[in-house]
């Protein structure tokens, strides 16, 4: 088993649990406690920019370490091609002319396969590599994804993710906590502007009505994150779902907590209505074991070395 | 009658200015079957994707079953030019193989009725109807690309292009691709094929066109090209096992097939033996 | 679709020979004393003193100013409209517009954080056109980044150029399927995502495997502690630099603090 | 050496086992082919010799599978590795993405496995010159055509010293100047002493330079021997993997008449020219 220098000598859950606290203890001092010294002196935010700067970005390194310390080779595997998808996502979405971000997709499916923990280092490192690469303002905004890759590992462990209806409800709720996080950010760093006018617009909305500005932030981030995201979570599903159950089964998580429901794919369909628990005998002499339950392509008749050379 | 594809003094220069094709003429008319060769970078996919609007002309002319390409978007192109991209994993996405196959005709809005006859009928030809209601992410690889295969003649087009379609091929999905591409040809569609197989170009195809640092350098019948040596050198091909056998036994007429080998040596060895496939 | 993931293009200047963990120290300290200290002409003078003469040092002026004002142009014109216009908190009133007013806080608020901006954001360019990629991972990895967030970080640079030409390829292909991916309102727009996104997503899960036995095969992970081919040079004086410059920052934030500066 | 001794073995999702007592001994050094259809169980087989059946995989294993004495069930991955280098089709997934040029890209194993750094650029120099990809030692490995990045692929695994090398249809996504490029490389890896096993579809390659063949049909070995035998069965068509074409031709020309009937078929073009000769002379002769 492998750790690095830091994982022998912190355990790592403590790592996550300490970053989770920085990142909660952060957003309550900024949000909710809300200290005088806030207050606009002069137009100006006082430290709370540095605070949320620091303990975000501290509270998501914690995460990161910890996440990543005990990560086996398939999971580390599965990082760069998630982020990968979360770019190349986000920029077909754009390209498409579709009103929506679709940048999490990787980071969700990452969730969902490999845990909570897995997730938020996805998101983290997702943003680390937009913000050292492309577009150092995004960096700032790296607890939001580690936010979204939580709760979609959560979600998942939690049994939202076997049905369609619950796996969007998860999205909903996971896009209304990205924009109460993203709240103090998008607020005291970038004074509630956006790089989309759009956005932007609906933030002055919301001052003109009253908010004060991380109220607005909030605000907006909650007339589109929630549907950002549910429709991530569905287009995630959906692909998992897809998958060939091997793929899946690689990984520990998803196969424990048996987080996608076992459908039966047409390939295997042999007309017989049973459920996976009762065709368990069938599939006797495997050490597939566990409840997933679902066969492979090999099984299709003709011999087909479907694992083997399938790729 | 117009000719299936007629390109003129074409240039293609990507975004960032690098040629890649440079004065292509090239006339191809209905119902040949054409294999374009080449070494990687020659610009053999360039000129393909020209066919489907996927790329236009920096200069020059493409025109496809009398449709000028500059003009039209690649859906609409679509209809005359069947594309089959290398890779199968670029385009698969349904749930089922049938749901696949009628994407095509479904865009190119044929009636209900027509696209599951199409459909049908492809995956009849393709070998693929015994898993028609499977998950095409199911299937293998070599599957995949007949699948892949499938839901390009499904759209019913007059030209069907293939790009590499014997790459990582077992033996068997080779000899089933040279049956499409036979069945294509009795029914009278265009099928120009992309190919580094040159064993596979000179059995299926009729005609062979060369190409090299952007433009056609040698284009005739396979026994004709594969006897230049100095343009298959240029264009970094090595003669089907065939050509080189008739070679190396000092042949002076090309023969690329087995069947013509073999034709070619009984009538040496003095039409003793039986006609050929006897 | 843009591709790539690196802006660096080589050099040979003091700041390019710089190891890139004592540019990374300089990126953080002056993030830290730009936002920390609550003025106006701070983060101003922190971007014209350091960031922007650092730039020119190097000798990517050309590039560091229209890198800069590419990414941060856009979102200053809407951060001046948004709080020059609806600033929520009460204030100076020197202009109104039926429910908009500009206040004197507002305007101070938006050049406070446009400025804080200029240097985050002027930093990091500066740090990315000086570096190439690869030496600052090496540095980072010799600074104690545990090799597995290093590789997630370097194999996700670079494999996203390979995963926009897929992307290209699959909406060429469902194109030559006859998908036209410009008409319609959002809904249908929305439709053609699963043609597009199908294929990407599933190609690219169905690689994880043999990434991952390419890795084990390589021993990614075995027990031994890692040693490194290449050795990115430091100096003692670059190591004194380092903690100089960050604690310069958070002094300079502590008396800010304190009211002294 | 490898050797398997009645193995059988099926993945934990599929039902009917890939491999069927499976009995195969490679000789150590030298070159070695592994034809088959697709579907057959020759990458199954590749990853059975490499250890990630069942190391990575589980499944239903039973039988023996030992890499130079050592028991590849009982071995563990890391330790594995550095015995057996597998080569996988798609040269985009054999590189790490770890580095950022091809040197670095190289020395990666060296570096897990902890070799104190003269010693790492010492045998990866030593290993770009022998495959001749000294010249691309700072490019970016991105930045390489397939055949190169396959070749590096090869050097990244040699560099690790193992006694064998699998590589599993290394060069079916490559045009014919990268599938040369492996094949030379090749040639300098067997020069090594290493044992090379191949699986392919390119038969011309493996009746070149291949010391034995081995014919996987439906999971089970269905012949083995020089390729110039093996090649020349009958039985290739209808097990899916065919013949190189000049062998198809002499089977065509004997029923013909037109090739010695106590001739073996040929493999090579070699073979296949000496044989039509012959041929032509007696056909001339007899007239």
């Amino acid at each position: 088993m492998t750790t690095t220098p830091e994982a022998r000598r912190t355990p790592p859950w403590l790592l996550i649990a300490a970053g989770s606290a920085v990142i909660a203890a952060t957003y309550l001092y900024l949000v909710v406690w809300r200290p005088e010294s806030l207050a606009a002196e002069a137009g100006s935010t006082g430290p709370a920019a540095l605070l949320a700067l620091v303990g975000y970005l501290a509270g998501s390194a914690l995460i990161i370490a910890g996440a990543m310390a005990r990560m086996p080779t398939s999971t580390v595997a599965l990082l760069p091609i998630a982020i990968a998808i979360n770019i190349v996502a986000g920029q077909l979405t754009n390209m498409l002319g579709i009103p929506l971000y679709l940048d999490a997709i990787g980071t969700i499916l990452v969730g969902m396969l490999a845990g909570p923990a897995a997730g938020a280092a996805t998101g983290a490192l997702g943003n680390v590599i937009w913000g050292i690469s492309i577009s150092p303002a995004s960096l700032p905004f790296s607890t939001t994804q580690v936010a979204i890759g939580l709760l979609a590992g959560l979600f998942a462990r939690w049994g939202w993710t076997r049905r369609v209806v619950t796996g969007v409800i998860a999205g909903l709720v996971t896009g209304a906590v990205a924009a109460v996080v993203s709240g103090p950010i998008a607020a005291f760093v970038f004074g509630g502007a956006n790089a989309s006018a759009g956005r932007s617009a609906i933030v002055a909305v919301f001052q003109t009505l009253g908010l004060d500005t991380l109220g607005a932030s909030i605000a907006q981030g909650l007339t589109v994150d929630p549907l950002d995201k549910a429709i991530a979570f569905l287009i995630a599903l959906i692909i998992l779902r897809t998958l060939p159950a091997r793929f899946s089964q690689r990984f520990p998580f998803a196969r424990e907590h048996s987080v996608f429901h076992p459908r039966r794919t047409s390939v295997l369909s042999r007309g017989d209505g049973a459920r996976p628990a009762e065709r368990a005998p069938a599939a006797a002499g495997t050490r597939a074991g566990d409840g997933a339950g679902r066969t492979g392509p090999e099984e299709r008749a003709g011999g087909q070395d479907g694992a083997g050379e399938g790729r | 009658m117009t000719p299936a594809v007629h390109i003129e003094g074409l240039v293609y220069a990507y975004p960032g200015g690098v040629t890649a094709l440079n004065g292509v003429d090239l006339r191809i008319e209905h119902g040949e079957r054409v294999a374009v060769i080449g070494r990687n970078g020659a610009g053999k996919t360039t000129m393909a994707r020209q066919l489907n609007g996927i790329a236009k002309p920096t200069a020059g002319t493409v025109t496809v079953c009398g449709t000028d390409t500059a003009g039209a978007t690649t859906a609409r192109l679509a209809a005359s030019v069947g594309y089959v991209f290398q890779n199968p994993s670029d385009q698969i996405f349904a749930k089922t193989v049938r749901a696949d196959v009628e994407f095509g005709p479904r865009n190119l809005g044929r009636s209900a009725e027509e696209t599951a006859r199409l459909a049908e009928a492809a995956m009849a030809a393709t070998d693929v109807l015994d898993f028609a209601d499977h998950h095409p992410y199911h299937l293998s690889p070599a599957e995949r690309k007949r699948v892949a295969l499938a839901s390009v003649l499904a759209m019913d087009t007059p030209v069907v292009v293939l790009d590499e379609p014997t790459t990582g091929q077992d033996h068997r999905s080779v000899r089933r691709i040279e049956r499409i591409v036979a069945d294509l040809h009795a029914a009278g569609t265009t099928v120009i094929a992309i190919t580094h197989d040159m064993d596979f170009c000179a059995e299926s195809f009729d005609r062979v066109v060369a190409m090299a640092q952007g433009r056609v350098i040698a284009d005739g019948t396979p026994a004709e090209v594969f006897a230049r040596p100095e343009e298959l050198e240029l264009a970094r091909v090595e003669p089907p096992q065939i050509s080189r056998l008739a070679a190396e036994l000092g042949w002076a007429d090309q023969v690329t097939t087995v069947d013509g080998f073999v034709e070619e040596l009984s009538r040496r060895a003095g039409g003793a033996a039986g006609a050929p496939g006897a | 679709m843009s591709t790539g993931l690196s802006v660096y293009r080589g050099g040979d200047s003091f700041v390019h020979r710089l190891n890139p963990v004592t540019k990374l120290a300089f990126v953080a300290a002056v993030v830290i004393a730009a936002f920390g200290v609550d003025s106006l002409w701070w983060p101003a003078l922190l971007f014209a003193a350091l960031v922007l003469p650092g730039a020119l040092w190097a000798g990517v002026g050309r590039r560091f100013v229209l890198l800069v004002f590419g990414l941060i142009a856009p979102f200053l014109v809407i951060l001046f409209l948004l709080q020059g216009l609806t600033y929520p908190d009460p204030g100076t009133v020197l202009l109104e517009l039926g429910p908009l007013a500009v206040k004197t806080e507002g305007l101070l608020f938006a050049g406070t954080t446009a400025l804080r901006l200029l240097v985050m954001v002027g930093a990091f360019v500066l740090l990315l056109l000086t570096t190439d990629p690869g030496t600052l991972m090496s540095a980072m990895q010799q600074a104690g980044l545990p090799p597995k967030i290093a590789y997630v970080v370097a194999a996700t640079m670079q494999i996203v150029p390979s995963f926009q030409a897929r992307a290209n390829a699959i909406l060429q292909a469902q194109q030559a399927r006859g998908m036209d991916t410009s008409a319609g309102g959002a809904l249908a727009r929305g439709r053609r995502l699963i043609p597009l996104m199908g294929p990407l997503l599933l190609g690219a899960l169905t690689d994880v495997e043999n990434r991952s036995i390419a890795m084990e095969s390589r021993a990614f992970g075995a027990a031994t502690r890692p040693t490194a081919l290449t050795v990115v040079p430091d100096s003692a004086a670059q190591r004194a630099a380092r903690w100089a410059m960050i604690l310069a920052a958070v002094a300079a934030v502590a008396l800010n603090t304190l009211g002294v500066l | 050496m490898i050797v398997f001794e009645d193995f059988t073995y099926a993945y934990p999702t599929g039902s009917a086992p890939v491999l069927r007592g499976i009995d195969l001994v490679v000789e150590e050094g030298g070159f070695h082919g592994v034809v088959g259809a697709s579907g057959a169980g020759k990458s199954t087989l590749a990853m059975a010799v490499a250890g990630f059946i069942p190391h990575a995989q589980g499944g239903e294993y039973a039988g023996r599978v030992a890499v130079g004495g050592a028991v590849v069930a009982d071995t563990p991955l890391p330790e594995l590795v550095t015995r057996v280098g597998l080569v996988q089709q798609n040269p985009f997934d054999q590189i790490s993405g770890a580095r950022f040029t091809v040197r670095e890209e190289i020395a990666f194993g060296l570096e897990n496995l902890g070799v104190e750094r003269e010693e790492m650029a010492r045998r990866v120099d030593a290993v770009m010159a022998d495959l001749g990809i000294a010249g691309l030692a700072d490019r970016s490995p991105y930045a390489l055509s397939g055949g190169q990045q396959q070749v590096v692929a090869v050097a990244s695994m040699l560099v690790m010293r193992p006694e064998v090398l699998v590589l599993d249809e290394p060069t079916s996504q490559l045009d014919p100047g990268g599938a040369r490029m492996v094949v030379e490389a090749l040639g300098a890896v067997r020069r090594s002493g290493v044992t090379v096993l191949l699986v392919t579809h390119a038969l011309e390659l493996l009746a070149e330079h291949a010391d034995t063949l081995h014919v996987l049909v439906d999971g089970e070995i269905a012949a083995q021997g020089p390729p110039a035998e093996t090649l020349a069965d009958d039985r290739m068509e209808e097990w899916g993997v065919g013949r190189p074409r000049y062998t198809e031709a002499a089977a065509r020309a004997r029923r013909d008449g037109l090739w010695e009937a106590d001739r073996a078929l040929p493999a090579t073009l070699g073979a296949a020219a000496a044989g039509f000769r012959a041929a032509v002379r007696t056909e001339g002769g007899r007239r």
